[in-house]
C-alpha cells in the first residue's frame, strides 16, 4: 500500500512543515470548498479531485487563461451547512481580486450563501445540484444551475422511459414508482413527477428512504407489491448499492431502475456488485477516459513526476472525476469568456458573473477544448442560468458504464413555468424586484 | 492585576448572593462584556461576525438550554437539535402567518412553541430514568425531523423543504450586517444567560440539583417530582427553541430540517461534557471548543502544511488531531473545562502560597 | 419534671400498621403513638423494622394494613405521598446520609426552605423585586440554622467534600431549615465518635424545647437513647414489643431477651 | 390481508433485526464490563471493514485478511485501554463516553487518511439471491448471517461461562473487587473486552460491508444498534439479539402498514418511540435486572 505508506509519512511530517507561498498580483484566486471526510468523501474528493487536477492542466499547459495563473484554497466543509459558510467567509476574500466564483456541491451549503454571495457579489455555481428555481436568472442573479437542474432531469428521464416504452402516449397506464431519499433533495422532484403523471396519465408512488438507507427491505417489498414498470431512484451516497441489491433479492428488473446522477456514479454501483448489472443512470456527463481533454489532463499532471489532486489513479475518468473535470471547463470557461470583456487580468466576482451569464459553449469551442461527448453545448443568458438542460442515460456492464442513447433534451415546456413560479414566489418572500433581461 | 479577595468582606446577604461575589471576578466579566458589546463590533470583520461568533454564541445558547436539563436537571437528551428545529420552523411560520408581528416576539414564540412540544416529550422522565431516558429525546429527534420534512406546510410548500428566514426588522431598524446580526446575537445570548444564571441560583434551580443528585431525599423535602423535571424540559427547549430562530434569522438565512439532525444534538451533547455539566460558564467554553477548534485546525493545517499535501490527508489529520485533544483534555480534568478554569482560578487565588 | 409537662396531645399515630417487600415481613401491626414535643426513641435488633416505620410515616412506603394519622391543631390528615407529608410540616433524615452531593451546604439548606418559597419562574429568571426579596429572607432563616448547627465555616463548601459527621450535621440543618412539627431521625448518630455524638445529643435537645419540635429518633447506641428520649419503642422482627418511658422499657423481660440480652 | 405478504416482511425484519443485532452486540460486551456506552463502536466497524476490504483487494485469502485484521484491533484494543481508559478509571461514565467520542474522530481520521476514503464492495462467496421457502422469497445471504449472529452469540456465550477470563469478565459486569478476587487486573479485562468488542465489530463491519459495501455509511449502524440497546437493555447479549429482532421486524411492519397512510419513512422513528412505550412498561429494558430503590 505505497500511498498508505507515503500518507503515514505526512502523517508524521505535520510538525516541521514550510509555509505556503503567497499570492502575487497575476493570479486569479477560485475557493475549493471541499469536503474529503465523511459519509460523502468519495464525491468530494472525485470531483474535486478533478476540478483541481483541471486547473492545474490549465497552468502547465498555458499557464493559466490568458497568462493569468489560476490559485486556489481547499477548505474542509464536511457537507455541512455550518462549515460552508465558514468556508465561504474565510474564502471569499483570497486573492488580489477575491474569489472568482464558487462551486460547493452541496444543495444544502449553496442555498445557505445565496443571499451572502449576492450581497458580496460573487457567483455560486451549481452543476447538477442546488436551488433548482434559480435557473431564473432574473431573480437570482448571481446563482447558476448550470447546464441541467433536477426537474430538467425529471422531464427527460420521463421521456427516456416514454422512448422506451415506444413513445409518448404509450405512458398512460404505466405505474412508475419515484423511490426517494428522505431528505429536502430527494422531496425535491415530487411535484413535476406528479405534473408529468396527469400530463401523460401514468401513475407515480412516492416512496421515502430514510437516511442513510442502509435497510429498504421493506421498501422493496412495498414495491414488489405494486408491480411498477418502472422505478426511479433518487438516492443518496449509500442508499444506491443497498437499493440495487435489496431489487435484487426481490427480483425486480434492474433494467428498469432509472437511477438520478447523483445514483449514477461507479461508488454508488461497484458495493452491489453482480446485483448492479443492467441498472440504468442518467447523466449529464459520461465517464470514461477517451476524450482528448482527459489525455492532455493525463500527460501535463499525471506524468513527468508531477503529481495530480488523486490519491488513486484507478479514479482517473470514473464519473465523480469527470464531473470535476467539466466543472472546471465551466469555470474557466466563464472567466475566460469574462476576461474577453473586462481584459486579461485577474476579474472580481462581479466580473466573472458575467461570463457566465454570458458563457457560450458552442460544438466549435467544444471541439477545441476537447470535450465533445464529454460536455453538451451550454449557453446561458439574463433570463436561463441553466443553459443545457440535456441528459445522456448510461448503463452499467458490472466493469463500466456505457452510454445507450444520445443527448436528451428536457421538457422545458414544464420546467420553465415551473421555474418561474417559485422563482416569484421566492421574490415576493425576499421583496426581490426581478432584473428586466431586455436592459441587460 | 492579581486575584485576591482578601480584604472582601460581605456584609449584606445581598452581596453575599451576588453572581460573582469577588470583585475581581465582577471586574472581569464587566469588561468581557464591555469588550463584546464595544470593542468586537469595531474591531471585527464580517468573517469573524458572519463565521464564526455568531455560530458560536447560537450553539452556546443551545449548549445552555441542554445544560439545564443534563446537567442541572439530570435528565439526558439527546434531542436538543430537534428543538432547534421546531424554534426555527415556529418563527418563520409565526412571521410568516401573523401579519406585522415583532421579530422579537417571533423568537419568543418560537422559544415558547419548543417549550411546549419539550414539555410533551418530557413526560416519560417522571417514569424512564437515566441512560433510558435518552430513547425518549431521541424518538423526539427523529420524530420532529420526519414530521417538518413531511408536511409542506411548515416550509409553506417550498419544493426543497427549505425555509428562507425573513428579514430581522426591529423598530425600523434593520439588521442586515452582520454586526448587526453579531449585537443582536449577542444582546439575546447575554439576556438568556443571565436568566439562566438567576434560574440555577434560585429555588428552581436548587430543586432540579435536588432530583439530580437524590430523588427521593428531593421527594421527601416536598419537591414535586414530575412539575420540576417537567419545568427543566420547558425552559431547557425553550433556549433551543430561541437558538434554533436565532440560527435560521441571525446566521444562515435558510434552513433545512436537515440542519438539526442528529449529529447536531450530539454537537450540543459534546460542548457540556467538554465544557462542563452544570456550570453555564462550561456551556461557552465547551461551544468554543466543539465550533471553534475544528476550524482553527483547518486553517492551521492550511498554514503550515505545504500546499504539496494532499487535501483528503489534512482533513483527516484535522479529524486525529481534534479527536486527539478531546480525550486528552478529558483525561486531563474529566468534569470538563469549566472545573478547569474553577481549578486554576482557585491555584491563582492561593498563589504563590501552595497551601 | 417540667418536660413533662410540655409534652400535649397525640399528633401522630401509627395504627396496625403491616407492611411486606414481597415475601419479607417488615412490619407486623405496629401501632405507635406520638405526643407534641415528645422525644420519642425507636429501638431494635438490625432487620427490626425501625427505618421502614419512618418510610412508612412520611409515606415514602404505602403499608398494606393500618393507617398513618396526624393530628395537627385536632386537623386529621393522612397524607399518602412523601410532599404531602413534607406539607404537613414533616422533615427526615437518612440512615445513610442523603445529602445532595453536588451542591454547596448552604444550598442544601435553601432546598430544606422548597416549601416555604413562592416567587414563579419568571421572577426567579429576572431575580429581581420579589423573586431577590424572597431569595435574601429566606437566606436569613437559613443562616439562623447554620448558626444554631455551627456550620457557618462551611457554608460554600460542596458537601460532597465534607467529613461524615459534618455530612450528618447538615443533612440535619436540611431538615429543620424547613421548619418541621415533626421531624424524623434515622439513626443521626451511626458511626459517629464520642464527641460528635455529645454534640448531636446537644442539638437534639435544643431544636425539641427551641423549637418546640417533636422528634422521633432511630438509634442503637442505648446510652444515647435512654437518656435523651422521654419514650422508648421497640421493634423486634417487624413487631412491637415494648413502649414506655425508658426505664421501663430497661427494666422489660421481652426486650431484654430480644435485644439487650443480645446485646450485652 | 395478503398473509404470505405478511409473514415475508416479518421474515425479512428479523433477519434485519438479526443484523442490528450484530451492531449492538459490541456495545453490549463493552457495556457489560467496564460501564462504557463506546460510541466508537460504530468506527470500529467501518475501519475493521475497511481494513479487511483493502487487504482482500491486495489478494490476501479470506482468513489471513480476518487474522490480521483482528491483530490490529487487538493491538488497537490495547492500546485504547492504556491511552484512554487507565486515565479515566473511576472517572464518571459520562466522562468516558465522550472520551469514546473522540475516539471515534480518531479512528475515522486515521481509517479514511490511510486507506482512503473510496468506497469498496465486498464479497465474501455468499450470494445474495433469494430462495423460496413455500413461496416466500429468503434471502441466502441473510439466512447465513443470522447462522453467522447464532454461531458468534453461542461462542460468546461459551466464553462467558468456560473460559475463566470470561467468568472474570462477568464478575467485573457484577462489581470490580470481585474481578480483582479472581486474580485479573481490571486493566488486562478491560484490554481483552475490547478486543472481543472488536471482533465482533470485524464480524458486522464484514457483513454489513457485503451488504452495502465498505464506506463510510457503516459508522451510521450505531444508530440502527441504539434502539435495539435500549429494548434489549446494556448489559444482556440475550437481550440484544431480542432487542434486535422486535426493531426489525416491528419497523418494517409499520412501515409497510402504516407508512402508505400517515407517510413512509417513519422508519427511523418508529423503533424509539416503540422503545419509549414499552420502557414505560418496564423501565429497566427487556433483560436489565430490575432495581429496588432503597430508602
Amino acid at each position: 500500500m505505497k500511498h498508505a505508506a507515503t500518507r503515514i509519512g505526512f502523517l508524521a511530517l505535520l510538525a516541521g512543515a514550510a509555509l505556503a507561498p503567497r499570492l502575487s498580483a497575476q493570479e486569479q484566486f477560485i475557493p475549493m470548498p471541499s469536503y474529503r471526510v465523511g459519509p460523502y468523501a468519495a464525491g468530494g474528493t472525485g470531483v474535486f479531485g478533478g476540478f483541481i487536477d483541471y486547473l492545474d492542466m490549465l497552468n502547465l499547459r498555458d499557464k493559466g487563461i490568458n497568462g493569468v495563473k489560476l490559485t486556489w484554497e481547499e477548505c474542509e466543509t464536511e457537507y455541512k451547512n455550518d462549515r460552508g459558510v465558514e468556508c465561504y467567509e474565510r474564502l471569499k476574500g483570497k486573492g488580489p481580486t477575491g474569489a472568482a466564483v464558487f462551486n460547493f456541491l452541496s444543495t444544502g451549503i449553496t442555498y445557505a450563501v445565496i443571499e451572502r454571495a449576492t450581497a458580496d457579489k460573487i457567483p455560486v455555481v451549481s452543476i447538477g445540484y442546488g436551488r433548482t428555481d434559480a435557473s431564473d436568472g432574473r431573480v437570482f442573479p448571481y446563482v447558476f444551475p448550470l447546464i441541467t437542474n433536477y426537474w430538467s432531469q425529471n422531464t427527460a428521464k420521463i421521456r427516456f422511459i416514454g422512448m422506451k416504452e415506444g413513445g409518448m402516449d404509450k405512458l398512460k397506464g404505466k405505474k412508475i414508482v419515484n423511490l426517494h431519499h428522505g431528505s429536502a433533495y430527494g422531496k425535491e422532484t415530487i411535484p413535476v413527477l406528479d405534473l408529468q403523471a396527469k400530463k401523460y396519465g401514468f401513475t407515480v408512488t412516492h416512496i421515502e428512504v430514510a437516511h442513510p438507507g442502509n435497510e429498504q427491505e421493506s421498501q422493496w417489498l412495498q414495491i414488489r407489491q405494486l408491480k411498477p414498470d418502472w422505478v426511479i431512484l433518487r438516492g443518496w451516497g449509500v442508499m444506491n448499492p443497498v437499493a440495487l441489491k435489496t431489487a435484487a433479492k426481490v427480483g425486480y428488473p434492474r433494467d428498469h431502475i432509472i437511477g438520478v446522477w447523483w445514483s449514477g456514479a461507479e461508488e454508488d454501483v461497484e458495493p452491489a456488485g453482480e446485483a448492479a448489472i443492467g441498472y440504468i443512470a442518467a447523466g449529464f456527463h459520461p465517464s470514461g477516459t477517451d476524450f482528448p481533454v482527459m489525455k492532455e489532463v493525463q500527460k501535463y499532471v499525471y506524468s513527468g513526476g508531477h503529481k495530480g489532486n488523486l490519491e488513486d489513479l484507478s479514479r482517473f475518468g470514473k464519473t465523480y472525476y469527470n464531473r470535476g473535470i467539466i466543472t472546471g471547463i465551466i469555470n474557466t470557461e466563464a472567466i475566460r469568456t469574462a476576461q474577453a470583456k473586462f481584459g486579461k487580468k485577474p476579474l472580481t466576482g462581479e466580473q466573472v458573473r458575467w461570463g457566465l451569464e454570458n458563457l457560450n459553449i458552442d460544438d466549435k469551442r467544444l471541439k477545441e477544448l476537447g470535450a465533445v461527448g464529454l460536455l453538451q453545448p451550454v449557453k446561458a443568458s439574463c433570463k436561463d442560468h441553466e443553459g443545457g438542460g440535456a441528459i445522456k442515460f448510461q448503463q452499467w456492464d458490472g466493469k463500466k458504464w456505457n452510454v445507450i442513447t444520445d443527448w436528451i433534451p428536457s421538457d422545458q415546456s414544464i420546467v420553465r413555468p415551473m421555474i418561474e413560479e417559485s422563482a416569484a414566489a421566492y421574490a415576493r418572500e425576499k421583496g426581490i424586484t426581478p432584473r428586466d433581461c431586455s436592459k441587460e | 492585576m492579581i486575584y485576591r479577595e482578601a480584604g472582601q468582606f460581605q456584609t449584606t446577604y445581598s452581596g453575599d448572593m451576588r453572581i460573582f461575589p469577588i470583585r475581581q471576578d465582577r471586574i472581569a466579566a464587566g469588561l468581557l462584556l464591555g469588550i463584546a458589546f464595544l470593542v468586537v463590533p469595531f474591531v471585527g470583520n464580517d468573517y469573524w461576525f458572519g463565521a464564526i461568533l455568531i455560530p458560536f454564541l447560537i450553539l452556546s445558547l443551545a449548549a445552555l438550554g441542554l445544560n439545564l436539563l443534563t446537567g442541572y436537571a439530570g435528565q439526558i437528551s439527546l434531542g436538543s437539535a430537534a428543538f432547534m428545529a421546531v424554534g426555527a420552523f415556529a418563527a418563520f411560520n409565526l412571521m410568516l402567518r401573523v401579519q406585522g408581528l415583532s421579530v422579537l416576539l417571533a423568537f419568543a414564540g418560537a422559544g415558547l412553541v419548543a417549550a411546549g412540544v419539550g414539555l410533551v416529550f418530557g413526560l416519560p422522565s417522571l417514569r424512564i430514568k437515566g441512560f433510558y431516558l435518552a430513547v425518549t429525546s431521541l424518538a423526539a429527534q427523529f420524530s420532529i425531523e420526519w414530521v417538518l420534512t413531511r408536511f409542506p406546510w411548515f416550509t409553506n410548500h417550498n419544493p426543497s423543504g427549505v425555509i428562507s428566514a425573513q428579514k430581522i426588522v426591529i423598530l425600523g431598524l434593520r439588521f442586515d450586517t452582520p454586526v448587526r446580526r453579531y449585537l443582536l446575537t449577542l444582546a439575546i445570548v447575554a439576556l438568556l444567560a443571565l436568566a439562566a444564571k438567576n434560574l440555577v441560583r434560585s429555588r428552581v434551580g436548587r430543586a432540579w440539583m435536588a432530583v439530580r443528585d437524590m430523588d427521593v431525599a428531593a421527594e421527601v423535602i416536598g419537591i414535586p417530582m414530575l412539575r420540576t423535571k417537567l419545568t427543566a424540559f420547558a425552559v431547557s427547549s425553550f433556549y433551543c427553541g430561541v437558538a434554533g430562530a436565532l440560527w435560521a434569522f441571525a446566521y444562515l438565512g435558510t434552513v433545512e430540517p436537515q440542519a438539526f439532525d442528529l449529529n447536531r444534538s450530539f454537537q450540543i451533547l459534546f460542548m457540556i461534557i467538554i465544557g462542563g455539566m452544570g456550570s453555564i460558564l462550561g456551556s461557552f467554553l465547551g461551544a468554543a471548543f466543539i465550533v471553534l477548534l475544528p476550524i482553527l485546525l483547518n486553517v492551521a493545517t492550511h498554514a503550515l502544511l505545504p500546499a504539496s499535501v494532499s487535501g483528503s490527508l489534512t482533513s483527516n489529520l484535522e479529524l486525529i488531531v481534534f479527536g486527539g485533544l478531546i480525550v486528552f483534555f478529558l483525561a486531563l480534568e474529566p468534569h470538563g473545562l469549566a472545573r478547569l478554569w474553577q481549578i486554576g482560578k482557585e491555584k491563582l487565588r492561593l498563589w504563590p502560597f501552595p497551601h | 419534671m417540667e418536660r413533662s409537662e410540655r409534652i400535649g396531645d397525640v399528633i401522630l399515630s401509627v395504627e396496625g400498621v403491616s407492611l411486606s417487600f414481597g415475601g419479607v415481613r417488615a412490619l407486623d401491626d405496629v401501632s405507635l403513638e406520638v405526643r407534641e414535643r415528645e422525644i420519642c426513641a425507636v429501638i431494635g435488633p438490625n432487620g427490626a423494622g425501625k427505618s421502614s416505620l419512618l418510610n412508612v410515616v412520611n409515606a415514602v412506603y404505602r403499608p398494606q394494613k393500618g393507617v398513618v394519622r396526624f393530628l395537627f391543631k385536632g386537623v386529621e390528615r393522612r397524607p399518602t405521598h412523601p410532599q404531602a407529608a413534607a406539607r404537613l410540616g414533616i422533615a427526615r433524615t437518612f440512615q445513610n446520609i442523603a445529602l445532595f452531593k453536588g451542591m454547596s451546604a448552604l444550598d442544601n439548606l435553601m432546598t430544606g426552605r422548597y416549601l416555604k418559597m413562592h416567587s414563579t419562574l419568571l421572577e426567579q429568571a429576572l431575580y429581581w423585586g420579589r423573586g431577590q426579596r424572597e431569595e435574601i429572607r429566606h437566606r436569613r432563616k437559613v443562616e439562623e440554622v447554620i448558626d444554631f448547627l455551627q456550620i457557618e465555616a462551611i457554608r460554600k463548601t460542596p458537601v460532597g467534600r465534607l467529613p461524615y459527621g459534618l455530612q450528618k450535621r447538615v443533612e440535619l440543618g436540611r431538615a429543620l431549615a424547613a421548619e418541621p412539627r415533626l421531624l424524623l431521625l434515622d439513626e443521626p448518630m451511626a458511626g459517629m465518635n464520642l464527641e460528635e455524638k455529645q454534640d448531636m445529643c446537644r442539638f437534639i435537645l435544643d431544636v425539641n424545647d427551641q423549637f418546640d419540635t417533636t422528634i422521633v429518633l432511630i438509634e442503637h447506641d442505648m446510652a444515647v437513647v435512654m437518656d435523651i428520649s422521654d419514650r422508648v419503642a421497640v421493634l423486634d422482627y417487624g413487631r412491637k414489643i415494648a413502649d414506655g418511658p425508658p426505664d421501663d422499657v430497661r427494666g422489660n423481660p421481652k426486650v431484654i431477651e430480644a435485644y439487650l440480652g443480645v446485646a450485652s | 390481508m395478503d398473509w404470505s405478504f405478511f409473514v415475508e416482511v416479518l421474515v425479512g425484519g428479523l433477519l434485519a433485526g438479526v443484523m442490528y443485532s450484530l451492531v449492538a452486540l459490541g456495545f453490549v460486551l463493552i457495556y457489560k464490563a467496564s460501564g462504557v456506552f463506546n460510541f466508537a463502536q460504530g468506527a470500529m466497524v467501518f475501519a475493521a471493514a475497511l481494513v479487511f476490504a483493502r487487504l482482500r483487494e491486495k489478494g490476501v485469502g479470506l482468513l489471513p485478511a480476518a487474522l490480521l485484521t483482528l491483530a490490529l484491533l487487538v493491538a488497537f484494543a490495547f492500546g485504547v485501554e492504556k491511552l484512554v481508559l487507565r486515565p479515566l478509571v473511576n472517572q464518571p461514565p459520562i466522562a468516558l463516553f465522550m472520551a469514546t467520542i473522540g475516539l471515534a474522530f480518531l479512528i475515522e481520521g486515521i481509517a479514511q487518511g490511510v486507506l482512503g476514503a473510496q468506497v469498496h464492495s465486498l464479497d465474501i462467496g455468499v450470494s445474495d439471491v433469494p430462495i423460496q421457502v413455500r413461496g416466500i422469497a429468503i434471502s441466502k445471504f441473510d439466512l447465513f448471517s443470522a447462522g453467522v449472529a447464532a454461531i458468534l452469540v453461542a461462542a460468546l456465550a461459551l466464553f462467558f461461562s468456560r473460559t475463566r477470563t470470561g467468568r472474570a469478565l462477568r464478575a467485573v459486569a457484577d462489581d470490580h473487587q470481585a474481578a480483582l478476587a479472581v486474580g485479573i487486573p481490571l486493566q488486562r479485562i478491560w484490554a481483552i473486552v475490547w478486543s472481543v468488542a472488536g471482533f465482533v465489530a470485524l464480524v458486522a463491519g464484514v457483513l454489513w460491508g457485503c451488504r452495502i459495501g465498505v464506506q463510510f455509511s457503516l459508522t451510521f449502524l450505531a444508530l440502527k444498534a441504539l434502539p435495539v440497546l435500549i429494548l434489549g437493555g446494556f448489559e444482556s447479549i440475550p437481550g440484544a439479539i431480542v432487542g434486535g429482532l422486535i426493531v426489525g421486524a416491528s419497523e418494517k411492519l409499520a412501515e409497510v402498514y402504516l407508512g402508505p397512510r400517515i407517510g413512509s419513512g417513519l422508519e427511523n422513528w418508529f423503533p424509539y418511540v416503540l422503545a419509549v412505550v414499552f420502557l414505560l412498561v418496564r423501565p429497566e429494558g427487556l433483560f436489565g435486572e430490575r432495581r429496588i430503590e432503597r430508602v
